[in-house]
C-alpha cells in the first residue's frame, strides 16, 4: 500500500508545521500556485507505521550477510552516526563564518589529514559528494594540469575493460576520449597492449587496483614507469583501497591522483545509495588544482580556502563544501580505527575473502582467478554450472536471499561469464562465511535436483522476481490520484 | 579491534584453511618496495566514548548563534520521527536497490518520493536524487543539451540572479565539455530579469537552454511566465531551478507560462535535511515525461512480479553507466539515497497543509523583518516582490554590521559583497518559521545597535 | 538463535570499553570473581544485527493497529522521545543540587502543574514508577491519613469484582484485607451491595472510572457520598483516564486521591513492558502524605521537598525520584497537546471506540453492555460463537494476528464470558477501524466452514500456539553453556 | 489536531453510524454537574518544534558539570548502538509480551537478559525486571518472609552501610505488612559490618532476613562471606544487594561464602540506563531456583509451539496479580522494559570482557584519586577495602567544599552529612571509566584549591 492510499482529505499532523496559519496574502497572484501539490494528508502514526513498516521490506548489513562484491558492505558503526549528528554540527550553517566554526573545521581539517597519511598523497579536498563526482574531479584535475602547461593536445584517457562503468563515463564528461585497455589472462593489465596504446594524445589513465577483478595489479610500478614517460597521469580509483588500507598507499604507488568512497573503505553508510563521500587525494602537480573548498590551518585557526585563495582551482563542485555529515562520520571512524586499526581493515578484509574463496572452491566451485591471492573479493565463476543445469548466476543470487544472504554482485566484471563477485568484508564473522558456503553448496545441489525450482527463486522475499522489460516499455514512474 | 569480530582460534583456523602462516602471506604478490610504513598522520585509536566526548566538544565548542541566513540552506524545523526512521538499521545500512526483491522498503520509498517531487513541481517523471541543487543544475544543462538538437551551439543562458555557487558548479562540470555558460544580466532596480534582455537570443538555435531560478538568490520572484513562454516561443529549453518549500505556494514549473517548463531541478534541503555545514542535501530533477531517455541517474518504475503481485524496480538502467559506460546519461552511480528518505518522510508528515504553513509562516516573518528595518531607514535593494529572503541595503559596509551582530548571538545574513563589490553594503536575510517574533525582535534590535555604533 | 549462540571466545566489541586495561590488581583475593560471568562474546556488528533482527518480530503501535483493551496503545510521539533524550537531561546526576538542575526541575514542576489541572487534584508526586506503585502509594496515603487521625481500626478497602487485579494486590501490600463489590446487570457498582458492605472498616474504595467494563460510573457522585460518610476516602484507579481526559476530572467526582499511567493517557511508551510512570495525585486531606520527592517552587527557583520538608509523607518509593525520562515524555506530550488538544483525547478516543462497537454489532457480534455508551473501550462477548463453532475469544485472538492485527484484550474483565475489551484510542484512522470490523468478520466466516483452521492461528506469525502448560511445568528460565 | 486522524468525512460518517448529532452526545451519561469546565493549568498547545527549542533550552540551561557522584547512580559509556536500537519503534511501542506469537522479538529477549543476570549473579532464575533497586530491595524483603516460614518474627536486618535510600524505600513498602527492618551498625573504623554485631541475632527463629550489600553505600568491600555463611548457619533468607558493573570483577553471590546466597537485588542502572536524573534505570532480582514461585514480577520461560518449534512465552503467571489479583506475589505489572532491552543490549556488547575493562578502570581511576588526594592530607574516611566509589575526610564542613568545586564546574561527591551528621566532613567520591586523567587531575586540583580557601 502505498502512502497516498492512506491519505484522506483534511488529514494532518498538526503538531509538526506552525499551529496558526500566517498569511502570505502580499504574495501577488500571478505567482500563485492554484494546484494541488498531491502530497498525501496523513497523521503522524501513520507516516511513522508506514515507513517503519517499508524499512522492514530491505535487506541491510545491519539484518543479513551482504557479500555484495566492489560495495564493502562492512558494518557501519552507530558511533559516527551519534557523532555526525550531534545537535552543534546538525544546526551549523554553512555561510557560518569560519571564526565561528572552529570545531566543525577542526574535524574536517584533520580528516583531510588523516586521508593524505593513509593514501600517501600531499593534498586532500573532502568536497566530491561520491565516488563518482571524486573520479570527475580527478580527471578535471587532470585536464587543468595539462591545460595549465599549454599541453592541450592529450586528448585520450586509458581504462583497463574490468573496469567499473563510471571511468569511462567519467573521461566522458570530461571531454576525453576513451581507450580502453585489455587484461591478460592472469587478471593485471595486458602491459604490451597498454605499452601500444599510450602516446602523446594520452592525458592519464585510470586504474583501480586491487582490480575488480580481485587482483591486485603487480605491474604497477611498471605503469606508473610508462604513463608518466608519456607525460600522462595516473588516476587511483579508490573503489578497492579496503583491500590495501595501511598496507601499500597509491602515492606510494605512483598515482597522481585518486579519489576514495568513505562510505566504502570508512564505513558511512550505503543509506540504499547515498549520500556518498568521495574525497580526492593528490600529488605535488596537481596540488594547486584541488577543487575548493579546501580547509586550511593558519596560526592554529582554520579556515576555508574558496575560489580566491586557489584561483587554479578546478572550482566548486557542489554549493557549499560537500556531504559534511558523510565526512563527519567516517572522521568518528577513523579516530576509532586509529593508525593500527587502518591496517587491520586491509588484513581482515583479505583474510576473510580469502578465507571464502578457498571453502567455496573446495566446495566445487570455479574461482576465476584461481592462481591468484584473492584481495578483498574475488571472483567466482558459474559457467560450467549454468551449461550443465541451467541455473545461472542470476538464478544462485536470488536463491541466496531465500537462505537469507543478500546475493553478490553479479554479472560484473563484464569480462567473466556467469560470475559472482563476493566481497565479505573484515566486519563479518567466519561463521557467517562458513553458512554462505553452505547455502552455496544447497544450491549446488538443488540445482541438480530441481533446477526449475531454483530458476524460480526467490519464494520468500515480498515479492519474487519482476518482469524488468515490462516494467521499462510500461513505464509507470509515480502515483497520481485517480480523476 | 574495533568492529573485527575474529578470534585467534578463528584466525588460525581460516589461515590452514587457506594453506599461509600468517595474515601477512596474503600480500605477497604486493612488491615488497611498495608497503607502507607506520601512517604516522593517524592518530592513535580512540574508544567510542572517547571519539563522542571529542566530537561533543567540537560540536559545542562555537556555541549555536541565532541563523537567519539562506542564501542556499535554509533552517526549517524538521519532525523528529523523520531521521528516527530514516537511521532505522534496515534503510541506513542497505545498499543501493538492485536486488528489487530484497529493496522492496528502498524501492517503493523512491517510488513515493518520485511521485512527491512531480506533484510538487507540476511536472510528469523524477529521478531518484542527484547530488545537491548546484550539480543537479549542470546536470540539467547537461541533459539540455542531449534534449536540443536543433540548437547550432551549446550556450546556455544563466542569470546573474542565480546561486553564484550554483553557476560555478554548473560551469566546473560543464565546461570541459564546450558548453558555455553565458551571464544574463538581472534589472539592478528590481532585482530579477527584465524579460527585454532576452531579445539578443532570438535567433533560431542561438541557445540552448534558459535557466530560470524562483525565487533567485536575492529571494526576488522572476517572471516566470513571461520567461517561460519565450523559451518555448524560441524553442529553447527551459531549466527551472527552485526552492521546493515555495511550491506549496508558488506556482509549480510545470504551469509556468503556456506550456510548462521542460525540467525542473532544485536542492532538497529544505524538505527534511538538517543544514549540517551544507550537506548532505540532495539535488532533485524533474523533467516531462518525453524526456526521461535523457534524464540522469536512477529511476524507480511499479512493476509486476512473476505472481502477478506489484512491486517496484530501478527502471530504464541502460542509460546509466554501469551498463553504458562512456556512453551513458552521466556518470552518476550513488546519489542521496538517505536524505531522500528522510525527506519522503519528512514531506509525508507535513503533507501539503503543512508545507504551506511552513513557506507562509516564513514569507510572513522575513517580510515582517523589512517592516520592522524600515522603520529604521533599512530597506530592500531590490523593489521585486520578494519570498521569505530578502536582499537589505544598509549605510555601511555589510562586513562590520555582521559582526557586530554575530557578537550579539546573530548570524545577521549573508554578505553579499562576497558576489560583487557592487553589493558589498547589502545583507541577504532570511527569517523561516523557526524564528519567533521574539527572535525577530533580537534581530531588529542588534541590527539597530550595530548601525549605530 | 540466541546471542549466545553467536558468541566465540575471545570476540569483543572492542571500541567499547576502555583500550587499554587498568589495573585492579590491589582488590583482596577474598573479594575476585573466578567463575565466568555468562556474558556473550560477540562482535558489536553481531549484536547490532540480533537485536534488529529480534525487533523485526514484535508487533507494535509504529508496525500494527493494536487495541489492546484497557492498554491505551494510542501513538507515543517521537518528538516526545526526542526530548527525553538530549543529552543535558541524559547526563544530569539525580544527586546534582537543586541550583544545578533548574532546567529539569522546572519541567517537573509544570508537569505537576498541568496534572493537577486535568485532574483536578491539589497536589501531584510524580515519583511513583508505574501504575501498581501509584495505587501502592495511593493506598499507602489513605492508610497514613487514618493512622494519623489516629482511626487505626479501619481494616477494609472495597474493590468493585470488575477492577483490575492490580487493585486487591495493592490494597493487600498496604496491609488490608480486600472485600469485593458485585457489578449490577448493567455495568454500574451494585449500590446496595455498596451500602451494605460500606461501614467503621471501611478504609476506602478503590474504583477505575470508567470502569474496566467500558462504561462510565453514573452513580459516582452517588458511590462517594456513601464513602466519605463512613469516613472512608475514594482513590481513583487511572487506568481509563483517557476516557474522559478534561471531560471530568476525578476530583470533582470527589476522589481523594488517584493515579495516573502516564504510559496509557499521556503516551509515554509501553517499551514491552514499562517503565511507565504511576504519578498520583492528590485532594486536600492528603496533601501532607504524597510520596517524596515533591518538586516545589519558592521565589522563582524549584526545589525538592524531601522528607525532612514533608514529616507526614509516606515517604520515598524509589532511590530517586522516579522514572523521569518518562516524566519528560509526558511533559512534552502535554505541552504539543495543550489545554485544547486534553479533550480531543477524550473525545476522539469516545468516537472511535462508539464507532468501532456499532461497526461490530451490525456486524452480528453482540456487545456486553449494548444499552450503555461506550467510553474509549468496549467489551464484545463471544459466547455464542463459541457455543455455536468452538472457536473461543482467545482462537479469535490469534486468528487476528494474521490478519495483522494486535488482539484485544482477551478474557478481561472477569465478569464477562469470552470476551474481548477492545480500545482503538484516538490516534487510529477510520479506515483502520474499517479493516478491523472485516477482519473480524471474516473470522466469523472462517470459524463457521473451517473452525479447525481458526483454532490453529496463528499461522503467519514467527510461531504458532504455544504449549503453556509444559512450559511452566519443565522451566527452561536461561541459557547455559553446555558442559 | 496533533495525533488525531480525523478528518471532518470521517466524524460525520462516524457519528451518522453511531446515531447521534455531535461527540459531545456520547458523554451524555456523565452527569452534567461533574463536566470539567477550562484546564486552566495547561498552556495552550506548542507545535513540535516549540517543544524541542523549549526543552533544548531547559537541557542546557545548567551547564553540565563534570560529575563525581555515585551515591547509587553511576556514570558510564553506553554505546551508541544500544538507544538507537532499544528505541526502534518494535521495541519502544509494544506492550508487555502477552500474544506470544506477536513478541518473539520482546520474549526472546528478556529470556537472553534473564540468562545474562543470572550469569552475572551466579544465580539460577531471574524476573524480567522490577523498578529500580531500591523498590527490588522491598520486593526481596517480601519475598523473604514468604519464604522464611520458620521465622517467628517478620524482622529483617538492614545494614547502615547500605544505601540509606533503598533502606527507606524498602521500609516505606513492607511496613504496612507488619515486617520490620532493625539496623544493624557498621564498624566506624572499617567502614563495613563487623559480622561479631550478628550475635544478638542468632536466636532460632529471630530474624527472617540479612541484607548484605556489595559494595556498600561507602563504597567499602563488605565481609560477605562470613556474613553469608552466617546467614546459612541460622536459618536466614541472605538477601544480597549488588552493583552488578562490579560483579564483572567481584565474587558472584551465588559463590558467597559455602552455599551462596537466596537472593540478588541490584539496580541496573550501570548496566546502560544513563543517569537521567534517577531514572527509569531497573531493578533486577535473581534467585535459588527453589524459590521461584515467590518471586514477583514477570518471567519468560523457553516453551515449544504447536508444530514443535522453540520460542519463548511469559510463565508462571499463576503468582502475579493479574491472575491471584489479592493473593498475588507482588501488586506489580508493568516493569521497566525498555530499559531492560536496553541493559541487554548494552550487556551484549560489552561482555565479559568489556564490562571487565569497565569495572577495573573505574577501580583505578578512583583509587588514583585517592592517592592524589592522600598527597595534601586527604585521606578515606574508613580503611575497608573500597571498589570504584571512596568516602574521604575532609578538614572541614563539606557542604562549602563542594560548592566552591561546583563553581569550578565540577560535581564534587555526595555530601555524606545528609545522611548522618558525624559524616558532616565526608564526601563520597565516585571515578567511572569516563574520567580521564585530565579529568582526576582538574578534580584534584580544584578539591585542592577549595581546601585551601
Amino acid at each position: 500500500m502505498l502512502i497516498f492510499e492512506h491519505a484522506r482529505h483534511g488529514r494532518r499532523a498538526a503538531a509538526q508545521a506552525p499551529l496558526t496559519e500566517h498569511s502570505a496574502d502580499a504574495l501577488p497572484e500571478r505567482f500563485r500556485r492554484r494546484s494541488a501539490t498531491g502530497l498525501p494528508e496523513v497523521s503522524e502514526l501513520q507516516a511513522v507505521r508506514h515507513y517503519t513498516r517499508l524499512s522492514q521490506k530491505n535487506f541491510s548489513i545491519d539484518t543479513h550477510f551482504y557479500p555484495l562484491g566492489s560495495c564493502t558492505m562492512k558494518y557501519n558503526p552507530r558511533g559516527s552516526n551519534a557523532a555526525a549528528m550531534l545537535d552543534g554540527f546538525l544546526g551549523l550553517h554553512p555561510h557560518t563564518p569560519d571564526a565561528h566554526a572552529q570545531g566543525m573545521l577542526g574535524c574536517l581539517f584533520e580528516l583531510q589529514e588523516m586521508l593524505k597519511s593513509v593514501t600517501g598523497m600531499r593534498g586532500v579536498s573532502l568536497t566530491p559528494m561520491a565516488g563518482a563526482q571524486g573520479e570527475f574531479a580527478g580527471v578535471a584535475m587532470i585536464r587543468a594540469y595539462h591545460d595549465a602547461r599549454g599541453d592541450s593536445a592529450r586528448s585520450e584517457i586509458l581504462v583497463p575493460d574490468a573496469a567499473h562503468g563510471t571511468n569511462p563515463a567519467t573521461a566522458t564528461m570530461c571531454g576525453y576520449a576513451v581507450r580502453e585497455i585489455p587484461t591478460s589472462d592472469d587478471g593485471d593489465v595486458d602491459m604490451q597492449a597498454l605499452r601500444e596504446a599510450v602516446g602523446p594524445q594520452t592525458a592519464g589513465i585510470m586504474l583501480t587496483n586491487p582490480s575488480t577483478l580481485g587482483v591486485f595489479e603487480r605491474h604497477i610500478h611498471e605503469i606508473a614507469g610508462i604513463v608518466h614517460e608519456a607525460g600522462g597521469l595516473l588516476y587511483y580509483d579508490g573503489a578497492n583501497l579496503n583491500a590495501i588500507l595501511g598496507k601499500v598507499r597509491p602515492g606510494d604507488m605512483g598515482f597522481d591522483v585518486i579519489h576514495m568512497n568513505l562510505h566504502k573503505t570508512f564505513s558511512t553508510p550505503h543509506g540504499g545509495g547515498g549520500p556518498g563521500a568521495g574525497a580526492v587525494g593528490v600529488g605535488e602537480r596537481l596540488l594547486p588544482f584541488m577543487p575548493v573548498p579546501v580547509v586550511a590551518r593558519e596560526e592554529g585557526r582554520y579556515r576555508l580556502l574558496l575560489e580566491a585563495d586557489m584561483p587554479q582551482s578546478i572550482g566548486r563542485l557542489s554549493a557549499f563544501m560537500g556531504n559534511v555529515g558523510v565526512l563527519l562520520r567516517a572522521y568518528a571512524y577513523m579516530r576509532m580505527l586509529g593508525r593500527e586499526g587502518m591496517q587491520r581493515v586491509a588484513e581482515f578484509a583479505t583474510l576473510n575473502a580469502n578465507y571464502l574463496a578457498v571453502r567455496l572452491r573446495d566446495a566445487g566451485f570455479t574461482l576465476a582467478y584461481a592462481q591468484r591471492r584473492a584481495t578483498h573479493e574475488f571472483v567466482v565463476t558459474l559457467k560450467r554450472e549454468a551449461k550443465e543445469t541451467g541455473v545461472t548466476a542470476m538464478d544462485y543470487a536470488k536463491r541466496l536471499l531465500d537462505y537469507g544472504f543478500h546475493a553478490p554482485t553479479t554479472y560484473f566484471p563484464l569480462l567473466v561469464p556467469e560470475c559472482l563477485l563476493i566481497e565479505p568484508t573484515e566486519t563479518e564473522a567466519k561463521e557467517d562465511l562458513d553458512a554462505f558456503v553452505e547455502a552455496m553448496a544447497a544450491i549446488r545441489r538443488e540445482s541438480q535436483d530441481e533446477a526449475g525450482m531454483v530458476k524460480g527463486a526467490p519464494y520468500r522475499m515480498p515479492n519474487r522476481r519482476f518482469d524488468e522489460v515490462r516494467a521499462a516499455r510500461e513505464l509507470d514512474l509515480r502515483w497520481q490520484a485517480e480523476g | 579491534m574495533p568492529f573485527i569480530p575474529h578470534t585467534e582460534t578463528d584466525v588460525r583456523e581460516m589461515l590452514a584453511a587457506i594453506g599461509v602462516d600468517r595474515t601477512e602471506d596474503l600480500f605477497d604478490e604486493i612488491p615488497a618496495r611498495l608497503r607502507a610504513g607506520e601512517l604516522e598522520g593517524v592518530p592513535p585509536a580512540l574508544s567510542e566514548m572517547e571519539t563522542l566526548r571529542l566530537m561533543r566538544e567540537r560540536a559545542a565548542q562555537d556555541g549555536a548563534l541565532l541563523n537567519f541566513i539562506g542564501a542556499g540552506a535554509y533552517e526549517h524545523h524538521i519532525p523528529a520521527a523523520v531521521w528516527e526512521i530514516a537511521t532505522r538499521g534496515e534503510f541506513y545500512s542497505a545498499y543501493t536497490p538492485y536486488q528489487a526483491e530484497a529493496s522492496q522498503g528502498t524501492l517503493q520509498l523512491i517510488y513515493e518520493y518520485q511521485s512527491m517531487m512531480t506533484g510538487l513541481t507540476g511536472m510528469e517523471v523524477s529521478n531518484a536524487s542527484l547530488y545537491d541543487g548546484a550539480s543537479a543544475l549542470a546536470e540539467a544543462v547537461l541533459m539540455a543539451v542531449r534534449l536540443n538538437r536543433r540548437a547550432k551551439t551549446r550556450r546556455v543562458l544563466v542569470p546573474r540572479s542565480l546561486n553564484p555557487a550554483w553557476r560555478a558548479t554548473a560551469h566546473n562540470i560543464v565546461h570541459n565539455q564546450g558548453i558555455e555558460l553565458v551571464d544574463l544580466p538581472y534589472d539592478a532596480a528590481t532585482g530579477r530579469v527584465d524579460p527585454a534582455v532576452l531579445a539578443d537570443y532570438e535567433e533560431e538555435g542561438a541557445v540552448t537552454a534558459l535557466v530560470v531560478p524562483q525565487p533567485n538568490f536575492f529571494g526576488v520572484l522572476e517572471e516566470v511566465d513571461t520567461l517561460s513562454d519565450w523559451a518555448a516561443r524560441h524553442g529553447v529549453i527551459l531549466i527551472a531551478a527552485v526552492n521546493p518549500l515555495t511550491l506549496a505556494l508558488l506556482k509549480p514549473p510545470g504551469e509556468w507560462g503556456e506550456t510548462g517548463v521542460d525540467i525542473v531541478v532544485g536542492d532538497g534541503q529544505p524538505l527534511g535535511a538538517p543544514l549540517s555545514f551544507g550537506g548532505p542535501y540532495y539535488g532533485f530533477m524533474c523533467a516531462r515525461k518525453q524526456h526521461v531517455r535523457q534524464m540522469p541517474g536512477r529511476i524507480v518504475g511499479r512493476a509486476i512480479d512473476a505472481d502477478g503481485k506489484p512491486g517496484f524496480v530501478l527502471t530504464l538502467q541502460a542509460r546509466e553507466q554501469h551498463i553504458r559506460r562512456s556512453k551513458a546519461t552521466s556518470n552518476i552511480c550513488t546519489n542521496q539515497g538517505l536524505v531522500v528518505t528522510a525527506s519522503t518522510i519528512h514531506m509525508a508528515i507535513l503533507g501539503p497543509e503543512g508545507l504551506a504553513r511552513v513557506a507562509s509562516a516564513s514569507y510572513a516573518n522575513t517580510h515582517t523583518l523589512i517592516e520592522r528595518a524600515a522603520t529604521f531607514g533599512v530597506r530592500p535593494a531590490f523593489t521585486g516582490d520578494c519570498f521569505h529572503e530578502v536582499a537589505l541595503r544598509l549605510p555601511r559596509r555589510a562586513g562590520a554590521v555582521l559582526e557586530a551582530m554575530a557578537a550579539d548571538g546573530i548570524l545577521g545574513g549573508y554578505d553579499l559583497g562576497r558576489i560583487s563589490p557592487e553589493l558589498d553594503d547589502a545583507i541577504l536575510v532570511c527569517a523561516t518559521e523557526t524564528k519567533t517574533s521574539d527572535d525577530l525582535e533580537l534581530y531588529i534590535e542588534s541590527l539597530r545597535r550595530a548601525l549605530a555604533a
